[in-house]
């Protein structure tokens, strides 16, 4: 079967996209950002080898292809902020400080796993990193979000809240009813859309008409801007100032972000060979995957080795396999547990 | 609204309760409870379109910006979904929103937040969260409400875990079982009847609270058992009085709490009677009705003597007309005639 | 009580603004336009004034104030175009050619009702006239006749749709959805919102941050424009420009039109002496009353004089009188018609 | 996704409907109705996410876009409520939608058009239109669906009225309902369950439709009547199976429709059996278990000898993890388990 055309191409100026932003910051943070996108990267194919092993049976929405957005975002945000994502989890837990071992402990419906087997890939919930809250319902957790960030208003806190949302969650009317309300009340919250122009297997254009996102979502009244999705920094640099004007009491922000999933919505391996999107759409936007344009541009800039980088994957590489080791070897929960926690006290 | 109006006031209804406290409208209940609740609790807000009008949510909400300010006591944008999300994730974070609507029929706009997140989150998360909100919301009955306008949507709410509704039927327990309602750490729903507004009834001036899951008999009998809650109530015990009349003794159990519903008072109300009415506000078909009845059948069946009767709206929308309404809902006399089928039976 | 401070003035050109529209419409239509939004108020009038009388017994949303919208928006529409409208039936019903003792028997209950008594005034519904649906819940007839529009279009019919919006339904999510898929697929639909500044008593600007609802709806990606809604030819000629714009296939029309209601939101009689709004801002809003300004126009352009519109006011009170008499004299539905058309065959 | 298939496949189940026809599986069927409804009537729509895409709905959906076009078989925005709101618009307009759904939750956020509009409109306008649509969604279970993916909502649509409501069990019947739904001029809700999507059953070629509102007896037996619909007749026949090999006889009476109810089916069967059991893949709490339940209690009575059992899920959410998931669902065992009970009562 022939290839079907390329639809979405990047627009972004790939590695020639860094100095701008690299110029004022240290290296250990620069190097500490690769790390942290190389280290999503890693677990997220180590969960896809061995998803196949049937050991999880959980569904999964891998982020590989979306490292930088999930890491420049969450670069930009405290402890005490607050992050509420949808299915796709992984990469925000992780980016925001989440738990390798309860990820994976949930992942393997273990009962130590971060929600104790209740919730598994697509419900990563950790409040003790600030992971508050996620929902399998497309833009079910978006007034969520918004309603944590008017409790934080209220309660004079310093907190900000951001939500990562996809390009699909703009269709739902809840999406407008939320930035419309957070609007309103200039509450202290950023709607970061990774927009990678598919839902599950349905382009963009059969969902939207040819408009911006970025325009909707400015039209209920709030700042907004679209950024570079495979470019770390200016996703971090991006979030950095809509943080800071939430902080400041200024309101809302809304980012768009173009970024690409290099696997299938769901489950391991690509399916780009099914037709729905063209293989070589996909390869386009792996040759501007965010941890190799980004890791290039350091080396070039000097600051990053050979024998740095394989030093960090051998830690990471020990870090995930201590963490599977751990999960399975760790208990399932008992038909006790089942009826705990339907009722709180 | 004088048609209606006459209506209601032919209803003769014996003050329940009569002990401590003084008399008052059920209106000024409602306004007392969420009066105590947001001057004891800094974190209880009330929220809800017009809640700050001049009609003030039937009376309810009267005085309290005022005395509360803007920032918890507030108007909404017309998005019930968000604003339900909103109050879950507001909950989440410390609050105790009371999300007010003047009809059910609105709250099924946000039925993918009150089904498939609040109620949810406690146990998807393994305990981290609570979601101690309350979702208010006045059954419309008369006047060409019609049948978009006077839903009574509770009964598809019983098999939804994780939620508790209560439903009360006198002043005095709509003080206290909305005072329970906040104070409880899960969601909560109460849903009211507006044909009951404007009763008065010995409301005891201390906070307090009627304990949510419990029933209460309302009248004592021999004859059979007439099961309800809300309005219900009302016309049950309209009906029980006809009925002494004729000789026979109707025990009237008043529910209070649908979910978890007080398996025990009915059981031994049956115990004793061994005949069961089931009447609802709400179609007789599924709902409050088909669960008792079953509850009957199930864990009371051998002290059944009859069959199991249930008295609710035929299987139609409402019509808006006031002929037709008058066919459509039942009344005092079409229980007692019920109820008289039973004792033949 | 000191009046509260003005917070929506009209910014229209008020009687000046008619000459730039009328010039190349012949006499006839000009005054035909003239009589069809007086024919309006002084059914709405009698209505109101014999509301208390209590024959009505539904709930009614009165348009005075709002003649302008309603006739110059279906002035532009064919009998075979559909109409559909929320809550605030009464001026599209009229306008698109609605049958006055259909409408008067269904608020007053009659079987000869258009909905033979099951709607009352916010379900006015009568498909010989394209008045093809409403609903009571604010925005629930936006995707409906959306979806009107796709069957109009997949079946090559030359035939649009206009559905009525108030300002407040902008904040159901339902219309923005809406409007995603209507401008995705070309639909042939105008979405007209009157903006009368209030959703019942709670103005625009706790609902809804500083922006335009005209630019929102612009970002959906369709044409969208606002015009004066107190003046019919502008009215007119926005929508014909926009229903000509369905009819050639290239897709749907907003059209925002600032107007404002001089009664309250609901039943007889204003209530800005409640406070929620001042009596001043209704006041100047008379000051341009659409029927006054564009009555004044013809009398000054030579086009309308008093003999004529005391013969117009004559045979519209003679309608009005016969249509009430024929109301009041015909039958009740019986409880045998309660149960028709819960399914259809 | 292995560990869910093996459990599916561990499912013995004879044959239903030996007869005329082919062996196919129940997707197969599900695509043959729709390939027929499409071919026959031009007014047939099929709609839904991802209903073109290579997942095709199950399979359910492959190929008919490539034979029946763009136009009226596509994919939609993420906006289940708009869309279903454009369903019934596009069905009161002449079209015969089918509106599929991937998951029941995903129907929930669209209730205010599935009960408060679509059922209604008919009742409401006094005949003037009909609603010729489909509602079709597939209950999730197992592989860590969760909470929010797997619920079964047809018990919380029991009573509304004017909806259809169907639940095939076999691949006969699930070409014989949907084209019996698509032809009927109601809103039908057909809910599948997933486990029963890869079921082989012999499908006649022609076609046919199974009529609504009708049940069938699966079985034959004297001892007790196992009433249920969908996956649960799988799961009741099966223990009908075990029963049967301690000479316990069950009859197994599958519903097919749960509203209407076929109320004669089930009151015949326990008029010769005595007992009753209700087995539902929804929460036994409300729904269908509490429906049939109550009804054999109130038309039954006389017949029952024992109490009314039912099985369903507990009242909690849905688990994520395989080893609650086992405790969480009944399987063949448990309800064998409550027959036995029931055979002792
Ligand atoms: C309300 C709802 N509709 C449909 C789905 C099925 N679904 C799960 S993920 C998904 C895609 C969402 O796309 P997007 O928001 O762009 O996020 P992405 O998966 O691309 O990150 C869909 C349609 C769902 N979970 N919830
Ligand atoms: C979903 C829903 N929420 C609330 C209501 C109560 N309600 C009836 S009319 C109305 C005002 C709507 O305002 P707008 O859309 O601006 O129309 P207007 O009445 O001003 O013409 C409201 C809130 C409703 N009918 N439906
Ligand atoms: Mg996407
Ligand atoms: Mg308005």
């Amino acid at each position: 079967m022939a290839d079907r055309p390329i639809r979405y191409r990047y627009a972004g100026k790939a590695a020639q996209g860094f100095q701008r932003f690299a110029a004022s910051k240290p290296p250990e943070f620069l190097i500490g950002l690769y790390r942290s996108m190389l280290r999503i990267r890693r677990i997220e194919e180590a969960i896809e080898r061995r998803y196949r092993e049937d050991q999880m049976k959980t569904p999964i929405h891998l982020v590989i292809g979306q490292e930088g957005t999930a890491v420049g975002c969450c670069a930009a945000l405290r402890h005490a902020d607050l992050l509420y994502t949808s299915h796709r989890t992984h990469g925000g837990y992780l980016a925001k400080g989440g738990d390798l071992r309860a990820m994976l402990c949930e992942m393997h419906c273990r009962v130590n796993g971060c929600v104790g087997s209740r919730g598994g890939s697509m419900h990563l919930v950790d409040k003790r990193v600030g992971m508050a809250g996620t929902s399998a319902i497309v833009g079910g957790a978006v007034p969520i979000a918004t309603g944590a960030a008017l409790a934080a208003q209220m309660k004079g806190e310093d907190r900000v809240v951001v939500t990562l949302i996809g390009d699909a969650t703009t269709e739902e009317g809840v999406t407008s009813e939320s930035l419309n309300f957070a609007a309103l009340r200039g509450l202290p919250i950023v709607f970061f859309c990774e927009n990678n122009f598919y839902s599950v297997q349905s382009p963009l254009d059969v969902r939207q008409p040819p408009r911006s996102i970025r325009a909707w979502a400015e039209s209920h009244g709030m700042a907004a801007c679209t950024v570079d999705g495979v470019n770390v920094l200016a996703v971090r640099e991006a979030t950095s100032a809509a943080v800071a004007r939430a902080r400041a009491g200024e309101g809302p922000t809304f980012i768009e972000a173009e970024v690409y999933r290099f696997r299938a919505h769901g489950g391991a391996g690509d399916d780009s060979h099914t037709g729905y999107r063209a293989v070589a759409e996909r390869e386009a936007w792996e040759a501007v995957c965010p941890i190799a344009i980004f890791g290039g541009y350091l080396t070039s800039a000097g600051l990053l080795g050979d024998a740095a980088v394989a030093e960090m994957e051998g830690r990471i590489a020990d870090e995930i396999d201590e963490a599977f080791a751990f999960a399975l070897a760790s208990p399932y929960p008992t038909e006790a547990d089942l009826l705990r926690h339907v009722y709180a006290e | 609204m004088p048609w209606d109006e006459g209506l209601v006031n032919s209803l003769v209804y014996d003050r329940p309760d009569p002990g401590e406290g003084r008399v008052m409208s059920y209106v000024g209940a409602i306004n007392e409870a969420l009066t105590i609740a947001l001057d004891s609790d800094p974190s209880v807000l009330v929220l809800g379109q017009g809640v700050d009008d001049p009609s003030a949510m039937f009376g309810t909400t009267r005085g309290l910006q005022d005395r509360f300010g803007l920032r918890r006591v507030f108007d909404t944008p017309l998005s019930e979904e968000a604003m339900m999300g909103v109050s879950a994730g507001a909950a989440m974070n410390g609050m105790r929103p009371v999300y007010m609507h003047n009809r059910p029929d609105f709250v099924l706009l946000a039925f993918n937040q009150l089904v498939t997140h609040a109620p949810k989150f406690h146990f998807m998360d393994n305990g981290q969260t609570t979601v101690p909100m309350v979702v208010w919301a006045a059954i419309g009955r008369g006047w060409g409400s019609g049948a978009q306008h006077s839903q009574a949507i509770h009964g598809m709410l019983l098999g939804v875990p994780g939620l508790k509704i209560v439903m009360p039927s006198t002043p005095h327990d709509a003080k206290g079982l909305l005072l329970a309602a906040i104070m409880d750490n899960n969601p909560v729903c109460v849903f009211e009847h507006r044909w009951l507004m404007k009763k008065d009834g010995v409301v005891p001036e201390r906070p307090y609270r009627v304990p949510i899951g419990k029933g209460i008999c309302r009248r004592r009998g021999r004859d059979l058992t007439i099961v309800g809650a809300s309005h219900a109530i009302e016309l049950g015990a309209q009906a029980a009085a006809l009925l002494a009349s004729e000789g026979i003794e109707a025990e009237v159990i008043d529910l209070r709490t649908i979910k978890p519903l007080d398996e025990s008072i009915v059981l031994e109300s049956l115990h004793r009677t061994g005949r069961l009415l089931v009447v609802d506000t709400a179609w007789a078909t599924g709902g409050v009705c088909a669960e008792v009845g079953c509850l009957a059948a199930e864990k009371g069946f051998r002290d059944l003597k009859a069959p199991v009767g249930r008295v609710g709206l035929p299987d139609a929308p409402a019509p808006a007309g006031f002929t037709l309404e008058q066919f459509y809902y039942p009344d005092a006399p079409r229980i007692a005639e019920a109820a008289r089928g039973l004792m033949r039976a």
